[in-house]
């Protein structure tokens, strides 16, 4: 895997140098400042598109790879995609120009910091979909908290500090720990390069005590299950989506909640095979709660933003229990899942958004008979919520059968009650559209509401095609994908029947770091058990 | 003697430079009118960076000076440079501070020159009794400086409890010397090494007396570097002390402290390792729970971060409990982080306080952000680094004290770490709410900012720009830290 | 082979006229509108039948016909087990006979609709469903692998939604629509499971290459997938327990009611069943259960249909009733007369459901049928070709149901799966069946109006309408003519041509409908069999009875019900199944998500949990400041206590050291 | 002749500043507290100088005399101190002086 | 039983007696003096272990000065009573204790150290070691550096005298 230019480099720090020019800007100066930052989006969405052009889809190693030193030998700046990155990159570039559009009026105060805030997260978050090295992985995996953090309490609505210090915190929880598994697997590997230490993890040099395998296993999990979120670590989420704004939601909702599942499949995957596959059949069962359960509660819901937080509960289920069927097919169907729920939940949150800068809530007795105002915006909810709830031949349809086909082949169980998700999901969406859009205006104030702008249009449009696309044209993603996830697989089972010695010995790289100069006492002390 | 190992003043540059300035300060304020006393300050600045830069003429010539009291290697160097650029910020905040307290005189730079001296001398003290008067000379400079605002009543209880306390802490460390010499005959760090491992040799254990005298010696150091159950007094004087002075309080004297502490604990004692790695892990334990525990229902922000300098020092000791070459390293580094987050926030709080420090409290925050973007976001950036987030010193600090003490397979030392770990987040609760305060509620109405100094805007600058530069591009520092780690273990 | 080549065109017409329709059709007058609408339905029915006329000149070995139009799901491909689907259509002559049946009568039904429809809003957006749906029922149909169809079927199932809420102001239509929606895609959650089973099983889901391996694979394997799958059909085609939706759908514009909710989507569970014969030929008890199920709704919804007063409602339970007939057929193993069933239903219970549209017209919305009569005279084009229809649906000899419903029943009877109890109840309910249809035709034309005149009127339907009334009629008359000949010992034609469907995969036992292999005795005796036969019987005394109480002694329903007034209420209420399922199911399963999952888990524990800790925490800290009492003779007591505590843990660890 | 031997020496200096100690924490007085703490030293220096007088070198005395030094310096500014602390409060009462807190 | 013993113990009581009395006296002008006491005795100690000059430097700098200075403050503030408040409950309960727990600990260690054991000589036996050439010596040469340290160290006592101690100009 040769250097193949510095595209990545520019794809992840596009934003960041968009953010220098928003920031030379006049702050009352709002109209330039979306101008730039939209333009600045669209730019590094049509830059991220070359990835497609260069991306060798039959080559599972690492593409357009960069690699230098950072800090000390162990530490380097090692980017590089494959077919498990490069869509969910593609879908933040995708996603951060519609958040930019879809803020484009609803935020009045502090827009300077607002747009600021939106590209730091894009620049944040594709970081950690390219980063090879762990320790750059969770610097940009926590860069991604504070911006998200003042985006929500903000920018928020009314109970939005109590949701921002959920967020964060909870979130902090889980990444904390993991750091410390970093550093552990560091003191044991002796460097932080994703592929150096599955190099190292292959040839047996460096092998984990099950106990050990399964903290450790434990311990990343943990971060990346509260980011998905899977069942019970989600109660961060209804109050995250429902307090932040439009923009932050279809964030949220699109991308950063594929961190998680993005982390379990790159990271703890190949890392803790041993643990993952002992682990497979308690995380499937809370994936599987998490699917019926995220859809019941999202079904009894008042709150319309809360009940399509809930749906994502439900949806990112899938994506968990894909990935923990050990099943190219499913894992396959599980990344499909990501994007198509990118797109379709970050469309749903458009259109609450549109609903709430007309009329300033959520509450669905608020709403009804909107259809008679507002065909247009309706439609597009219909569809997308159609989409949503996996209708065929829509994105979301192929997702969930993927995964579903996928799992079915290794466990019949697991994917029959993930099917019923398909029921609750038509319960949940159909009749939260029929309470919003069909029967009479019950609200006065509802029958004079404005149908949907040009702009608005063009956002929904946009999705719908994008929506279409993903589910028509889906072997263009999923073969893109293959290699790659053979290649994890691979990983997974691979180090797992590799013969190994009982004790794990410490790598060279630390026996360089830790000098002979250390204190006899010291000495003597590591060996003493 | 040789002659050679006498006199090498050249090795003590920056202390030299420090005290020549202190007097040169007192010597020139007769001349100066009392309403341009503001001048002094500018002066003892150009004596601090001269200080500084002259640590670049001692580097030149590492090495033994005065007959083998100061050692002149890379860690005392190192040290001197992290803590002579904590002076530099804290005269930068102090200029303005003093003319709006009007207790604007030379004392008090001439007083922070030498208490600064002292610090210098016992970050390179390779004897106990050296190192001794070194302490007490911060010490005693530092008693002064907490009682400056006359005043104020809560500047002389500082002072009062500070001094006392302090004394009856040194007292302890004194004792434990003295228990050193008894038991060794010597105070000097490496001899005191020799004769314990040979005692060690001998008689299957270290005597019972050196760690006697160890355990009073870590009382009186653990006061300095506060930590539990040492740390007790510190909330009440950094929150009664002027708060540039606090900002001195809470970065030189904790560095320098630890840099004896470090030549005691692992040179001296590095027989007794077994024994003090437990004590250090309590201690660090205690102090990190303490510490956050206690910042976590603050409503007064100095105060505040005063128990968070607390919590760092429980950081700290997570390094330091480490016990290797990487541990001093990760201590060193984590210093240089601390001090410039920690006086930056402070030089901030210095500035927000105004007259009478009457804005400490978190609400008085309130909505800052849109009336001071650049303070707020400055403010944040420095309790985002204290709280560790990535890109900043303080993230980089926690991550290599873990490295270090993870790169130490042993049981105890991982416990630690997540204990640490979790403190974050406990950390994470208090850090947010000030930014939480500043950014996300409505401002005050009778709130009138005031506009930012020169002098506090370059001492902001400063930090920010340490803070940063320790976030994003460490290795040379780390280097540096690991060199001057070395320099501690020669053979 | 201009077209074979072509099959999507067929496809993509509908579906070219929905989105004209659908995006522009808005500001275009209603002639625009229908000429997209009918245009594309009209040249779809050409395409189709071009097609059928150049699949006829196939050779057998071509049969069925597939056209693979592009991949569309693949994953896996370079493992043992890839997955890949697609996009294919296939033409077989079970397809033929579906695919006319559909374009067919979903062009009169559009006709009839620009009659039916003129004066409603939304004009362009009806059509554009009504095309729409023409284009999912038509990758249905000519699906040539599993995941198609299921496009196809959940296709449907969304028009069908938007076309019974096409009213959406009235809440009663959009409760319809979302229950119609909901309740059929709890069939599709056994239809999926069914399909991943069959994958596992198959290693794919196109049909040719699941019925070519469908006999080397375990029993009880195939019975599951076929009891999965027909879960699917039971929710679609509103079976027992799932037909609940159906009557409910009635709230859909009339057209609607015809086209989906009679002539063709209903259907697709009996056409799936159908399509999958290979496997249910080898699932006994899969069969057994098709079977059962058929026959008990059949009486079931019969019954209901006695009493109901609306006049939708009654032809809704009427549909249930006679897809029940099919399935029974299916589950006897007579596919053919199934599919024939399918095919002459389709004929005259869509001229039923227009009739009833016109009737409804003509009333000016009124559907109660109490509110009726002598409209005779008033509409007599309407009242001849329901007239006929209803001949048709009683069985009566010489008309399509005659011999469609003959067939299903002589294979209860006779064939070899033959079952007299469900022949019974097969029996009993063609019986039900004349006696409410005639009932619906009595008190409609028959007797004094009982409506008010001057309010009221009546008058008939436009050209537009009456034209495909008239069309359905004459097909409800002859639509069964080819099954004529066997009546006289004859061959059925509708038989023998799609014969080969089942016969290619049928096991070796030979499951396939019966009356091909009867040895013909003597043709009288067989035509004087057949015209005597219980449902000829039963379907005339039905007639009879109806008269008696609707024309001769019109106060006997109303002795009756007071007679037998449990049971009459019981019925009136159509058994309390919908309370049952609200009381059992639903309300529990809200109250449940409400009160437990959402406010006892979600906030109770896991925030509870969650916030808890932060109190903990925050309480810790207010005790951890207490230490700071502020008074330095107690700190001095603290630094004491640090002295001894440390030296205690040094010398502690040096006793252990000693 | 015999004499006294070392430990009684070093053990006399425990107990002073044991007393010491315990003066510090059981004084209220500012003043006396601060005399408790000069109390220490001089057991300190007690120690000091019976351990120069038992490795029979110099160092030990040296030391005593910078500790002398030192606390005279402390005494200065401690006193000063106190001073200050009179003129602002009536209360010489360690205990009362307690507005920093919690 | 020797003089030299006798000394010893007679001083040794007289240091601990002077302490305690430190500890329990009301006024703090008695304490002052009970510590002038305890020097005092020190001093003869120290004499006794042959350091004479540390003896003259501990009666004039120490007894002399340190604590004339104290008695001055006493007097200048005129320190009264003592009030014997109990606000520190810890220090009480603990502090106290725990302070006597140390001295035991303390003593005991040193009591039992190997050094202990030496013997130190009696009175006027003069120690060439301990002769005030070789102290000097040793400070001006060797103990060169904390003896500069220890100017500047006195010169901030002054400053800080300086500082606190002066009258606020109103």
């Amino acid at each position: 895997m040769g250097t193949q230019g510095y595209l990545l480099t520019v794809i992840t720090f596009l934003p960041l140098f968009s953010v220098g020019a928003v920031l030379l800007l006049r702050s009352d100066d709002q109209i330039w400042i979306r101008r730039i930052a939209l333009a600045a989006s669209l730019a590094e969405f049509a830059v991220s598109l070359l990835l497609l052009r260069g991306f060798d889809s039959a080559n599972p190693e690492y593409q357009f790879v960069e690699r230098h030193a950072w800090i000390g030998e162990s530490i380097q700046y090692h980017l590089g995609v494959d077919g498990i990155s490069l869509f969910l990159v593609l879908l933040t570039t995708f996603l951060t120009p519609i958040a930019i559009l879809c803020s484009w009026e609803s935020i009045h105060e502090n827009v300077k910091g607002f747009f600021v805030a939106l590209l730091l997260i894009e620049t944040a978050m594709i970081g950690v979909f390219v980063s090879l090295d762990l320790f750059l992985f969770f610097v940009f995996w926590e860069l991604t908290l504070i911006p998200m953090y003042f985006m929500i309490g903000m920018w928020g609505h009314d109970r939005r500090i109590y949701a921002a210090v959920k967020f964060i915190l909870y979130t902090m929880f889980g990444s904390i720990l993991m750091l410390v598994a970093i550093v552990w697997l560091y003191g044991k590997a002796g460097t932080f390069d994703f592929p150096d230490i599955l190099a190292l993890m292959q040839s047996g040099q460096l092998v984990f005590p099950p106990t050990t395998e399964l903290l450790m296993f434990g311990a990343f999990f943990l971060a990346f299950a509260i980011k998905v979120p899977l069942f019970p670590l989600h109660t961060w989420l209804p109050d995250a989506h429902t307090e932040a704004p439009t923009a932050g939601s279809v964030i949220l909702a699109g991308v950063m909640l594929k961190l998680g599942t993005y982390g379990i499949l790159r990271f703890c995957l190949p890392l803790f095979p041993e643990a993952a596959h002992r682990m497979a059949q308690p995380i499937a069962v809370l994936a599987i709660i998490g699917i019926v359960y995220g859809a019941l509660v999202a079904t009894v819901q008042t709150d319309l933003k809360r009940l399509v937080a809930y749906t994502s509960v439900s949806h990112l289920g899938f994506v968990v229990l894909g990935i923990f069927a050990f099943n190219t097919v499913a894992i396959q169907g599980a990344i499909f899942q990501m994007l198509s729920h990118g797109v379709s939940t970050g469309a749903l949150f458009l259109g609450v958004g549109m609903l709430y800068d007309r009329r300033h809530t959520f509450e669905i007795k608020q709403y009804g008979g909107l259809a008679t105002p507002m065909p247009v915006l309706m439609s597009f909810f219909l569809f997308i919520s159609l989409s949503s709830l996996a209708l065929p031949p829509l994105n979301g349809f192929v997702g969930e059968f993927l995964i579903l086909i996928g799992t079915f082949q290794t466990h019949h169980a697991w994917a029959s009650w993930a099917s019923s998700g398909a029921v609750l999901s038509a319960i949940y969406l159909l009749w939260a559209y029929q309470r919003v859009a069909l029967g009479e205006v019950t609200v006065e104030k509802n029958k004079t509401l404005p149908d949907a702008s040009t702009r608005e249009r063009i956002i929904l449009a946009t999705v719908a095609v994008a929506i279409l696309f993903l589910g028509i044209a889906s072997p263009l993603f999923t073969r893109r994908m293959e290699v790659s996830v053979n290649n994890v697989l691979e990983q997974t089972s691979g180090s797992r029947n590799a013969s190994r010695p009982v004790v794990a010995p410490t790598a060279p790289g630390v026996a360089a770091t830790i000098p002979h100069r250390a204190l006899p006492a010291v000495a003597e002390l590591q060996v003493r058990p | 003697m040789p002659d050679g190992q006498f006199m090498n003043l050249h090795r003590l540059a920056p202390e030299v430079v420090l005290c020549l300035f202190g007097m040169i300060v007192m010597a020139v304020d007769p001349f100066v009118g009392a309403a341009r006393k503001r001048t002094l300050g500018w002066l003892a600045l150009v004596g601090a960076v001269l200080a500084l830069a002259s640590v670049h003429v001692a580097n030149h010539f590492p090495g033994p000076a005065y007959s083998d009291l100061i050692h002149a290697d890379s860690f005392s160097m190192f040290l001197h440079v992290v803590i002579l650029s904590a002076v530099v910020m804290a005269i930068f905040g102090s200029l303005d501070y003093l003319d709006q307290e009007n207790i604007q005189r030379s004392e008090y730079y001439a007083l922070v020159l030498f208490a600064a001296a002292g610090m210098g001398i016992l970050a390179g003290a390779n004897e106990l009794v050296t190192a001794f008067v070194g302490l007490e000379i911060s010490s005693i400079a530092t008693y002064v400086l907490v009682g400056f605002r006359r005043r104020s009543p809560v500047s002389n209880e500082a002072s009062l409890k500070y001094f006392l306390l302090g004394s009856f802490a040194t007292a302890f460390f004194l004792y434990g010397i003295a228990m050193v010499y008894g038991v060794t005959g010597t105070t000097r760090i490496e001899d005191v090494q020799v004769a314990l491992n040979e005692a060690v040799t001998s008689g299957g254990h270290v005597p019972a007396l050196a760690i006697l005298g160890l355990g009073l010696i870590l009382v009186g150091l653990g006061f300095k570097v506060v930590v539990s159950p040492f740390q007790i007094y510190a909330p009440d004087v950094y929150e009664g002390a002027p708060t540039p002075v606090t900002a001195l309080l809470a970065s030189g004297p904790k560095v320098a402290t630890f840099a004896i502490m470090i030549r005691i604990f692992y040179v001296s004692f590095s027989a007794a390792q077994g024994y003090w790695f437990w004590a250090v892990c309590v201690c660090a334990v205690l102090t990190m729970l303490i510490g956050n525990l206690g910042a976590l229902m603050q409503t007064n922000v100095k105060r505040m971060l005063a128990y968070s300098s607390i919590a760092h020092a429980g950081y700290i000791l997570v390094a330091f409990a480490a016990s290797t070459a990487l541990g001093v390293a990760a201590v060193l580094f984590y210093l240089a982080a601390y001090v410039f987050m920690k006086v930056g926030a402070f030089v901030i709080i210095t500035h927000l306080g105004q007259q009478d420090e009457k804005r400490l409290l978190i609400q008085d925050y309130s909505g800052l952000a849109s009336k001071q973007p650049v303070v707020a976001a400055c403010f944040s950036l420095f309790l985002l680094s204290l709280l560790g987030l990535p890109a900043t010193g303080g993230f980089v600090g926690k991550f290599f004290a873990f490295q270090a003490a993870l790169g130490v397979s042993r049981r105890a030392l991982v416990l630690l770490v997540v204990i640490a770990a979790i403190n974050t987040i406990i950390g994470a609760y208090y850090y947010l709410r000030v930014i939480i305060t500043m950014y996300f509620q409505a401002p005050h109405r009778d709130y009138a900012p005031t506009p930012v100094p020169a002098a506090v805007a370059i001492a902001l600058v400063i930090a920010a720009a340490g803070t940063l530069y320790l976030g994003i591009l460490p290795s040379r520092v780390w280097d540096l830290a690991q060199t001057a780690a070395g320099s501690l273990f020669p053979h | 082979m201009l077209l074979l080549n072509h099959l999507w065109i067929i496809l993509a017409l509908p579906l070219a006229g929905a989105a004209i329709n659908g995006l522009l059709g808005k500001r275009w007058p209603q002639s625009t509108v229908n000429s997209v609408a009918i245009g594309s339905v009209v040249l779809s029915f050409l395409a189709a039948a071009e097609t059928v006329r150049e699949f006829l000149g196939l050779a057998a070995a071509q049969i069925p016909f597939i056209g693979n139009y592009f991949t569309w799901m693949v994953a896996g491909e370079a493992t043992p087990h890839p997955f890949r689907v697609d996009f294919a259509l296939q033409v077989d002559q079970l397809t033929v006979v579906m695919l006319l049946v559909v374009t067919f009568v979903g062009m009169l039904i559009h006709i009839y609709s620009t009659g039916y429809m003129a004066h409603e809003g939304g004009y362009y957006r009806f059509f554009s469903y009504l095309n729409l749906f023409m284009f999912f029922m038509l990758t249905l149909v000519m699906g040539a692998n599993l995941i198609v169809m299921f496009v196809g079927w959940e296709g449907v199932g969304l028009c069908s939604y938007l076309l019974i809420g096409f009213w959406f102001l009235k809440k009663s239509a959009a409760d319809a629509g979302k229950k119609a929606f909901i309740v059929t895609r709890i069939g599709d959650f056994g239809f999926t499971v069914g399909i991943l089973l069959v994958f596992a099983t198959f290693g794919t889901v196109a049909f040719g290459e699941i019925f070519s391996q469908v006999a080397d694979k375990p029993v009880d394997v195939l019975t599951t997938i076929c009891l999965l799958l027909f879960a699917g059909a039971i929710g679609k085609s509103a079976q027992l327990p799932l037909y609940v939706w159906l009557p409910d759908a009635m709230e859909g514009p009339t057209p609607v009611s015809a086209l989906i909710h009679a002539a063709t989507m209903v259907t697709a569970g009996v056409y799936m069943v159908a399509r999958m014969n290979p496997l249910f030929s080898r699932a006994p008890a899969a069969m057994l259960v098709v079977a059962i199920v058929g026959a008990v709704t059949a009486f079931y919804s019969a019954t209901i249909g006695l009493v109901q007063t609306d006049i939708k409602k009654v032809l809704a339970y009427s549909t249930v009733s006679q897809l029940g007939y099919m399935f029974l057929a299916c589950g006897v193993g007579a596919y053919s007369a199934g599919i024939f069933h399918l095919m002459t239903h389709a004929f005259f219970k869509g001229l039923l459901f227009l009739a009833a549209g016109s009737v409804i017209h003509a009333m000016g919305g009124e559907q109660d049928m109490m509110k009726m009569g002598g409209l005779r005279k008033k509409i007599p084009a309407t009242y001849w070709t329901m007239f006929i229809a209803t001949l048709a649906i009683a069985g009566i000899p010489g008309f399509a149901g005659f011999f469609s419903k003959d067939a299903i029943l002589e294979a209860a009877y006779s064939g070899p799966y033959a079952n007299l109890l469900l022949w019974g109840l097969g029996v009993a309910g063609a019986g039900l069946t004349s006696f409410y249809m005639f009932r619906l035709i009595f008190l409609t034309f028959f007797g004094e109006p009982r409506y008010d005149e001057h309010a009221v009127h009546v008058h008939e339907s436009t050209k537009n309408m009456t034209i495909p009334l008239m069309v359905l009629a004459f097909l409800s008359i002859f639509g069964g003519w080819f099954a004529a000949p066997k009546l006289v010992g004859g061959i059925d034609y509708f038989e023998k041509f799609v014969a080969p469907v089942f016969a290619a995969y049928a096991p070796a036992s030979g499951a396939v409908s019966p009356v091909a292999t009867e040895v013909p005795a003597s043709p009288a005796m067989d035509l004087l069999h057949a015209l005597t036969g219980w449902p000829v019987i039963v379907g005339v005394l039905g007639l009879l009875v109806a008269w008696w109480f609707y024309i001769k002694r019109p106060d006997t329903p109303k002795r009756l019900a007071q007679s037998v007034h449990g049971l009459y209420t019981l019925l009136l209420n159509k058994y309390y199944v919908d309370e049952i399922y609200a009381a059992l199911i639903v309300r529990p399963l809200l109250w449940i998500s409400t009160n437990v999952l959402w406010h006892v888990v979600d906030e109770g524990l896991i925030d509870g949990t969650v916030n808890g800790t932060a109190t903990v925490a925050r309480g810790s800290g207010a005790q951890a400041r207490k230490l700071q009492s502020g008074n330095t003779r107690s700190y001095a007591a603290w630094v004491i206590l640090g002295a001894v505590g440390f030296t205690a843990i040094l010398f502690g660890l040096l006793g252990v050291a000693r | 002749m015999s004499a006294v031997p070392i430990s009684y020496y070093l053990v006399l200096s425990a107990i002073l500043f044991g007393l010491g100690v315990v003066a510090f924490v059981f004084k209220r007085n500012i003043i006396t507290m601060f005399m408790s703490i000069e109390l220490m030293l001089n057991a300190v220096n007690l120690a000091f100088v019976a351990f120069a007088r038992a490795h029979n070198s110099l160092d030990g005395l040296v030391f005593v005399f910078f500790v002398i030094v030192v606390a005279a310096a402390e005494s200065a500014v401690g006193l000063a101190i106190v001073i200050m602390l009179a003129q602002n409060r009536q209360s010489l009462n360690v205990e009362r002086i307690n507005l920093l807190k919690l | 039983m020797n003089i030299a013993i006798l000394m010893f113990f007679v001083c040794a009581l007289l240091a601990v007696a002077g302490a305690v009395v430190l500890i329990l006296a009301q006024e703090p002008i008695h304490s002052a003096l009970a510590l002038v006491l305890v020097m005092m005795a020190l001093a003869v100690l120290y004499l006794l272990l042959g350091a004479p000059f540390i003896a003259a430097v501990q009666v004039i700098v120490y007894a002399g000065a340190v604590m004339v200075l104290f008695v001055f403050v006493i007097m200048l503030l005129n320190a009264g009573v003592e009030e014997r408040t109990d606000f520190s409950k810890i220090a009480k309960f603990a502090g106290v204790p725990l302070g006597f727990l140390l001295l035991l600990e303390i003593a005991h260690w040193l009591a039992h150290s190997p050094i202990g054991t030496a013997i130190a000589n009696g009175v006027g036996s003069s120690n060439e070691a301990a002769d005030t050439a070789n102290l000097s010596e040793m400070l001006f040469r060797q103990y060169l550096f904390p003896f500069e340290a220890t100017s500047i160290l006195i010169l901030i006592a002054i400053l800080g005298a300086l500082v606190l101690a002066r009258k606020e100009p109103s």
